[in-house]
């Protein structure tokens, strides 16, 4: 039977493929916004989190409102300010993309399979998942010439991360200080991006990285 | 011995204490020269005092609480240590004059203060008893010396020349260190002491990579490439500090080495042997080729590293075959000669400096007719040709017969060594044609005949320390020739504290040190009797002065005189596999023809080798491998993921 | 007690943004100073942390702390005259980043759970971003963007990589709290197939941050475009902490048997960090990119001589230490070279000699140092770590060592003498003045005692930092 | 005392010898050539002149004569004459010998150059150059005489229980030697096909270009130097051919001179039927003596 798990872990999945796929930002955006808010929910479905503590809760309820809400809106604006429509031209093309985001479903599902992993019970689907988030990100990060989608490459990658980490790590979450700081980073990074984009985009009236090849030997 | 430390003290004061004193130029150096020798003379002291008294213990600490720093004196350390006490002050005294007091106050320092480091630094080389004071000895050495040949700063070629001296310094010191570190690995311990206890393929290997780590700071071919840059580059006296001394310490460590690994295979010998053969015939037929007064002494240094080589090559080929004689008249040899080049060596290389200082020409062809000018200068430099030609009655001559009688001990040797022996003969005969070839050369073009372009009034006698420092060596030189018996048993000394007791037996000379001695003086007496036939002879003679016959040429000019090139030339192309001789000359065309302008130079093997087969290459590939960075973001990521990649699929 | 090493600049650093200049600059001096106080104070009388399961001081944390607040109280008052020079319009992010970057490292230093470790030195990359994006020129911008986008991405995978040692915990038998201390003592039942995943993943995610190659990309750039100080720190602390983080783990490894695995692994990034370095290091028309370089090579003489073990471990320790001091020297005196000729081309700044006499003083030296001579501690490091790979059986990779050193000295000797005495290209803008001269020298001064004299506490703090995986100090 | 006297004898007889040479050059020639005595007379009215010196020349110039006679003259002080003992002998004074004749090159050299004339310079790069051949295969010629009776004395070549002779054990090799030894004498003592006394053009000249500007007193010192040197190699060939058992010092002596005469006959001969070789070849030629000599040196090993 299908469990909320899988469906979350699905949408995930099909977000992946939808930001390699599409060219317009706003649509990338609202893409990360979708799987943040399927990533921060995830851990929750997981049986090993059955059971809450207060800050538990209080935790998931922020992370919500980092990945899901103050991330997106911080893109965003960014988006806006910048006033770019798409991604001209990618280093690799979208249909190449879509495929290439396939073969990495693939690749992932075969790591999951080769990879003994003690704690993972059914959760090989969001090992799946992970997997294909982590290289997602990497794969958008190399294949995409805007600033901007490197970051949205760069998120997506954390998000995997985290994935992983939460698919992985059977330690009980007493204490959350350490994932707030985890969260605190990202956010933070996400930020001193933002600030960077809107100056190379105040520089050069444009995010393409293709401005950024002065420093080289 | 804290005579020798203290020593040691003096000499290092004697580059700090000037640095205060630097706005008045001439007080600091007389601070310097002073202090200099007096921690000469200590030095000097305690080896007299401790002469033949086995090894002795010097110093020895704990540094940076890991390392054993340890320094000890042994008769070999003792034997290297003679030239750098005597000759670290006379050629402090040439300084003195030589340099000139225009230059910047820091510079004059640091020249000051490297000089005394070198002499320090080479004293710690030749006391360095374990792995760590060596490797910290040897490294203030070669950073003293680089220091000293980037004196003429404001020069692109002396620049060029420090940074090749401190490339080469720096490959032998870490092919050393390699060496080392393979003994260390193999017995644990960093005292010398035990590492003869190494298994034999360890000590080869090391043997070998020592051989390059110490062959490249004495010169031998083909590791010699620094040399002729490095020493033309440097001020002359430090030409004659490193040339005369410093290199020597290559020979040094090549001895130590071979001593304190104590392995009989007969292949070290040879080794050395051979390359001896080959630096020295090589080394004096490049000198002969060079038309710059300073390189062609640096190829010279070669040759003669090379005649040092034999000696000590015969002497290892000798232990190897258990011939004592061969051993001690070889490393004596060796050893001996080692002191004469240090001595003769200097002597040139400051003859060199004041002809340099007064005409500001270094090339041989646009020099001569300086017997007039500098006499003391022209008489000093031709003694010291003589020398270094191995001519009797001079103190060159002595150390090469050694050799000699090693060698013809050899001859009787069956099977490679009695080859060899008799190859190193011939070699030695070589040598010592072409060298008196190379120097009539030398002292022929530029301090007799014509000056080959007029002289400006300017050129006049070197200063009074300049003279004086020479005068000394020359002294030095002739007691040697003609009293050669004590410093033959110095030398023969030097063995007495290795590994082999037999050999160092005075004894085994025989009464042949005073038979030369003997000989040397009967020819001077027959030369004495002639001159006073001559003298008598030439009593109310007219002499009539005329200007020289020019063959029937009626208006020879001082430009027609034979130029060095040409005198070299058959020679240098008799030996045209070794040599690359380039010859630019113009066509001669129409009746009247148009002055040519001809140019010809003779190039080094090993340096056009290295060029081509190693410099050009690591260059190429070097530029070939800078697109890795050139920008590209996404490029960069996918460097990361690819490791990735690669680093788990070794999981 | 502990934690107030990082929290005091933390909050002053937050404070500083908001302060007027002067007394900003008053600040950041003070803090500097207190902060090294602090520092010596819990490096002698080893004070309990406050929050155990997250921070501790281990040895090796120590030692680079010291170093860190070591140089940075001497950047700290050159950065201020620095900034001086050149009209900065955003001194006070400048003053405040500084502090806020040197409290991220002292958190990294501290540090004994795995992720907060990844936090404070994701939390550098943060801090000194700012700092490289000062003077705000084209390629400053790109520099940042680089360093920033790639270190960034670089650290999220040695998260990963703590996610993987994590896991490698997931055995029936152990419950240990989740802190290094922790792991150490449970080393060897843990699962192995993990740990090397994850220490691929840290090597991998930190190498990038301390610039092993290929992960190096972002150096030189970053390097390059800061202001002199920042570059300084960068090179001179930064990167010690992004190697702590891979000690960390590698000691972890050792003890769980898997040393040679980690071991290889290191030497092989080392000397190809080295190769790569040196190769660009021939014929590199910009010192500070010169600089750059260097320090990719000196982390890679670093990871060598971890790798090798043996006496490369004290090695090692030693050259982390001069190469702090020396570098951060350096890219000070390029920052008098970058004011007074105001170019970054080696081939314009001829005749610094005649022209910069004390710039060039600290900058000859420090070469002379960087290339291995005595009387500078980087000559016994490469000594020891060069035998210290013979002694445990790698002549390959001395062999390859020796030859990648040569190729950097090279290079390095090269632009050195060319920009020490070559000819005189441009005049001098700004003179040179004490409180920008003193604090190079200094360092020379500090890498030069440290060799021939070295304390008795300093010698302890290796030797316990390498005691661990059985590094020894006599042969 | 009776080597005193030999010694005396040959510096006696030793300008007598070249007469010979003149007197079979001019036989062949047809004419009826200068007295025997020509080289005395020659040596007696040089001494009576006076000189004439270069004005750019120095104090070397002046020396070189010296040397180049007291060098040749010291080392007869070593030589065996007649297989009789010498004056002085020391077990590796060839060595020293030989080098007191570079010395004498040495000064000659010099003083060529002193006279800064183009002419001596280039007689002195032909004579440092052929001379360091020589030398080479002279001192081949030395090892192969130690591989033969192991000494390194003139002395002990020719004086003791088996001197080294044509007629004794390995005679075959020593005529190699001889022959070797007799190039050489032509070689080092500029006689044809090497060097051409007797020539005009200064272009072809070796020796005699050197001592263009020498005269007087300083002129005999180096003609008598001369004569020496060619005795001393003279002398080497003589001994080489005398037969070991000669009975009596006055056979000796007899069949010694005698020897001599034959070898001077020989260089006169030569000097009449052939003509100077070109001076690119003259390497090979000293080549080819040194390959002669190293042969023998190899049938040594053979046998050993």
């Amino acid at each position: 039977m299908v469990t909320s798990i899988d469906v979350v872990l699905v949408i995930t999945l099909l977000s992946v493929l939808l930001s390699l796929a599409s060219s317009r930002m706003m649509a990338l955006v609202k893409i990360m916004a979708l799987q943040g808010a399927m990533v921060s929910v995830a851990p929750l479905l997981l049986d090993k989190h059955s059971s809450l503590s207060h800050e538990g809760i209080f935790f998931f309820q922020l992370m919500f409102l980092v990945k899901a809400v103050l991330i997106p809106v911080l893109l965003f604006t960014a988006v806006t300010r910048v006033a770019i429509k798409r991604e001209v031209e990618p280093l690799v093309g979208y249909h190449a993309s879509l495929v290439a985001g396939l073969g990495l479903i693939l690749l992932s599902a075969y790591i999951t399979r080769h990879l003994a992993i003690p704690s993972t019970g059914k959760a090989t689907l969001l090992l799946v998942t992970a997997i294909t988030t982590l290289g997602g990100g990497l794969f958008l990060m190399m294949s995409r010439t805007k600033a901007i989608t490197q970051v949205i490459g760069y998120l997506m990658l954390e998000n995997g991360i985290y994935l992983v980490g939460t698919a992985l790590t059977s330690q009980s979450h007493s204490i959350y200080l350490v994932e707030f700081g985890v969260l605190l980073d990202l956010l933070v990074g996400v930020m001193i991006m933002g600030i960077i984009l809107h100056n190379i985009n105040r520089t050069f009236d444009d995010v393409d990285t293709a401005y950024l090849e002065e420093l080289k030997d | 011995m804290e005579l020798l430390l203290t020593a040691l003290g003096l000499i290092l004061a004697g580059g700090l204490a000037p640095l205060p004193l630097l706005r008045r130029p001439a007080c600091a150096r007389i601070v310097h020269l002073v202090l200099l020798t007096a921690g000469c003379l200590a030095g000097l002291a305690a080896l007299i005092r401790t002469w033949g008294q086995g090894i002795a213990p010097v110093f020895s600490c704990t540094w940076l609480h890991t390392l054993p720093l340890s320094l000890a004196l042994d008769s070999l350390s003792a034997v290297f240590l003679v030239p750098v006490f005597l000759l670290a002050p006379v050629i402090a005294l040439y300084g003195y004059h030589y340099l000139d007091r225009k230059a910047p106050v820091w510079q004059a320092g640091a020249h000051l203060f490297c000089f005394s480091l070198l002499t320090a630094a080479m004293v710690l080389v030749t006391l360095a008893d374990n792995l760590p004071a060596f490797a910290m000895a040897w490294e203030l050495m070669s950073l003293s010396s680089y220091l000293l040949v980037l004196y003429d700063h404001e020069h692109e070629e002396s620049r060029k020349a420090a940074t090749l001296y401190l490339l080469f310094t720096q490959t032998g010191a870490l092919l050393l260190f390699i060496a080392f570190g393979l003994l260390f690995q193999a017995t644990g311990t960093f005292a010398f002491a035990q590492w003869s206890q190494a298994p034999h393929a360890i000590k080869l290997a090391a043997f070998f990579l020592a051989l390059a780590g110490f062959g490249s700071k004495a010169g031998i071919l083909p590791l010699h490439i620094w040399l002729p840059h490095a020493h033309p580059a440097a001020p002359s006296h430090v030409s004659a500090l490193m040339s005369g001394v410093m290199i020597k310490m290559g020979v040094y460590g090549l001895l130590r080495f071979y001593f304190l690994i104590d392995d009989p295979a007969p292949i070290l010998g040879r080794t050395v042997l051979g390359l001896g053969m080959v630096s020295g015939v090589l080394g004096v037929v490049y000198a002969l080729g060079k038309n710059d007064i300073k390189r062609l002494l640096a190829y010279s240094s070669i040759e003669n590293i090379g005649i040092v080589l034999i000696g000590c090559g015969l002497g290892m080929v000798g232990i190897a075959s258990g011939n004592q004689t061969m051993t001690a008249f070889g490393f004596a040899g060796g050893l001996l000669h080692m002191f004469n080049h240090a001595l003769f060596k200097s002597l040139l290389f400051m003859g060199a400096g004041a002809v340099i200082q007064q005409t500001g020409c270094r090339h041989l062809d646009q020099l001569g007719g300086l017997m007039r000018r500098m006499p003391v200068t022209a008489r000093t430099f031709l003694t010291g040709s003589v020398a270094i030609a191995g001519l009797p009655p001079l103190n060159g001559f002595v150390s090469e017969f050694l050799i000699y009688f090693a060698a013809f001990q050899g001859v009787r040797l069956n099977g490679p060594d009695g080859l060899l022996a008799m190859a190193a003969i011939i070699a030695l005969a070589l040598i010592g044609g072409l060298a008196s070839a190379c120097f009539t050369r030398v002292a022929g073009l530029v301090f007799l005949g014509e000056p080959r372009r007029p002289l400006p009034a300017t050129v006049t006698e070197a200063g009074l320390s300049m003279r004086a420092a020479m005068i000394v060596l020359v002294l030095a030189c002739l007691s040697i020739g003609l009293w050669p018996e004590p410093f033959i048993r110095l030398a023969l000394n030097g063995l007495s504290d290795l590994a082999l007791p037999a050999a160092s037996q005075p004894a085994l000379l025989g009464s042949l040190p005073g038979n030369l001695a003997l000989a040397t003086r009967i020819f001077l007496a027959v030369l004495l009797l002639l001159a006073l036939c001559r003298h008598f002879i030439y009593r109310a003679k007219p002499i009539a002065q005329a200007t020289t016959w020019g063959c029937g040429f009626t208006r020879p000019t001082a430009r027609i005189q034979y130029t060095g090139t040409s005198y070299a030339r058959e020679m240098v192309e008799f030996h045209r596999p070794f040599v690359k001789i380039h010859t630019t000359c113009g066509p001669i065309s129409q009746i009247f023809p148009r002055p040519v302008r001809y140019a010809s130079k003779v190039d080094d093997w090993a340096e056009i080798g290295l060029r081509r087969l190693l410099v050009a290459p690591i260059l190429l590939i070097a530029d070939k491998l800078r697109w890795i960075q050139h920008g590209h973001i996404q490029l960069y990521i996918g460097y990361i993921v690819l490791t990735i990649a690669v680093l788990l699929l070794t999981v | 007690m502990l934690e107030a090493i990082f929290s005091l600049p933390l909050c002053t650093g937050l404070l500083t943004l908001f302060l007027p200049v002067r007394l900003g600059r008053a600040m950041l001096v003070a803090v500097a100073l207190i902060h090294l106080l602090l520092t010596v104070f819990c490096w002698l009388l080893v004070p309990a942390p406050y929050l155990p399961h997250y921070f501790g001081n281990s040895p090796a944390g120590i030692l680079v702390l010291l170093v860190t607040s070591f140089i940075f109280c001497w950047i700290a008052p050159y950065g201020i005259f620095y900034m001086r020079e050149q009209e900065m319009h955003s001194e006070p992010i400048f003053l405040g980043c500084m502090q806020l970057f040197l409290g991220t490292m002292s958190m990294a230093a501290l540090a004994d759970h795995p992720v907060v470790l990844w936090i404070a030195i994701e939390a550098t990359t943060l801090t000194s971003a700012p700092l490289i994006f000062i003077n705000r020129s084209k390629k400053a911008l790109e520099a940042t963007w680089k360093y920033v986008l790639i270190c960034s991405v670089g650290i999220a995978l040695a998260l990963l990589g703590f996610f993987f040692v994590t896991l490698s915990m997931d055995r029936p038998g152990i419950d240990v709290p989740l802190t290094f201390s922790a792991l150490n003592d449970a080393a060897h039942q843990l699962d192995p197939l993990w740990l090397r995943t994850g220490f691929i993943f840290v090597l991998i995610g930190f190498g990038t941050k301390m610039g092993l190659a290929p992960m190096h990309t972002w150096l030189p750039d970053a390097h390059s475009e800061a202001p002199s100080p920042a570059s300084a720190l960068l090179s001179g602390a930064l990167l010690n902490c992004a190697f702590l983080g891979i000690y960390k783990v590698h000691c972890l490894l050792v003890l769980a048997g898997l040393g040679d695995f980690s071991g290889n692994l290191l030497i092989g990034f080392g000397l190809l960090s080295i190769v790569v370095a040196g190769v660009f290091i021939l014929n590199q028309p910009d010192y500070k990119r010169m600089l750059a370089y260097s320090s990719i090579e000196n982390m890679g003489v670093i990871a060598v001589g971890i790798g090798v073990g043996g006496l490369g471990l004290y090695g090692a320790m030693l050259h982390l230490i001069h190469h702090s001091l020396l570098k951060s020297s350096l890219f000070l005196s390029a920052g008098n070279l970058v004011l007074g000729f105001g170019t970054k081309l080696a081939a314009q700044c001829g005749g610094m000699a005649r022209l910069l006499p004390r710039t060039f003083i600290g900058f000859f030296a420090g070469f002379i140092g960087i290339s291995g001579l005595p009387p500078f501690g980087i000559f016994v490091s490469e000594l020891m770590i060069l035998i210290g790979a013979l002694q445990t059986g790698h002549p390959v990779a001395a062999g390859l060592f020796v030859a990648a050193l040569l190729l950097v000295v090279a290079g390095f000797a090269r632009i050195a003498t060319a920009m020490a005495f070559g000819p005189v290209r441009n005049e001098v803008l700004v003179q040179e003045q004490p409180a920008r001269t003193i604090p190079p020298l200094a360092l020379l001064l500090a890498s030069v005692l440290l060799c021939v004299w070295m304390p008795e506490p300093l010698y302890r703090t290796i030797v316990n930092t390498i005691a661990m995986i059985g590094g020894t100090v006599h042969g | 005392m009776e080597s005193v006297l030999s010694l005396g004898l040959a510096l006696l007889l030793a300008p007598l010898f070249p007469g010979l040479i003149l007197k079979v050059k001019a036989l062949f020639a047809g004419k009826k050539g200068p007295p025997l005595l020509i080289k005395y007379w020659t040596l007696i009215k040089l001494l009576r002149k006076g000189s004439v010196y270069s004005t750019s020349t120095t104090f070397v110039f002046r020396l070189a004569p010296l040397v180049g006679c007291a060098a040749a003259i010291a080392v007869l002080l070593f030589f065996p004459f007649a297989g009789m003992a010498p004056v002085v002998s020391f077990h590796g004074d060839v060595i020293v010998l030989f080098y007191l004749l570079g010395l004498g090159r040495f000064f000659t050299i010099a003083a060529a150059l002193d006279t800064g004339s183009p002419f001596e310079g280039m007689g002195a790069a032909r004579e440092a150059f052929f001379g360091t051949l020589a030398e080479a295969a002279v001192f081949a010629v030395l090892i192969l005489f130690f591989r033969l009776n192991g000494s390194l004395s003139l002395g002990g070549y020719f004086t003791g229980s088996q001197p080294i002779s044509i007629t004794g054990s390995q005679g075959a090799l020593l005529i190699l030697a001889v022959v070797a030894l007799f190039m050489l004498l032509l070689a080092e003592n500029s006689r044809v096909p090497v060097d051409d006394p007797a020539t005009h053009l200064e272009l072809t000249m070796i020796h005699e270009v050197m001592i263009l500007d020498h005269s007087g007193p300083d002129l005999a010192l180096i003609e008598l130097g001369a004569f020496y040197k060619l005795f001393l190699y003279a002398a080497l060939i003589a001994d080489l051919l005398k037969p070991a058992g000669l009975a009596g010092p006055l056979a000796n002596i007899l069949f010694f001179y005698g020897m001599m005469a034959v070898v001077y006959l020989a260089i006169g001969v030569i000097e009449s039927v052939t003509a100077r070789l070109r001076m690119d070849m003259v390497p090979k030629y000293i080549l080819t003596s040194f390959a002669l000599v190293f042969f023998a040196i190899i049938l040594t090993l053979e046998i050993a």
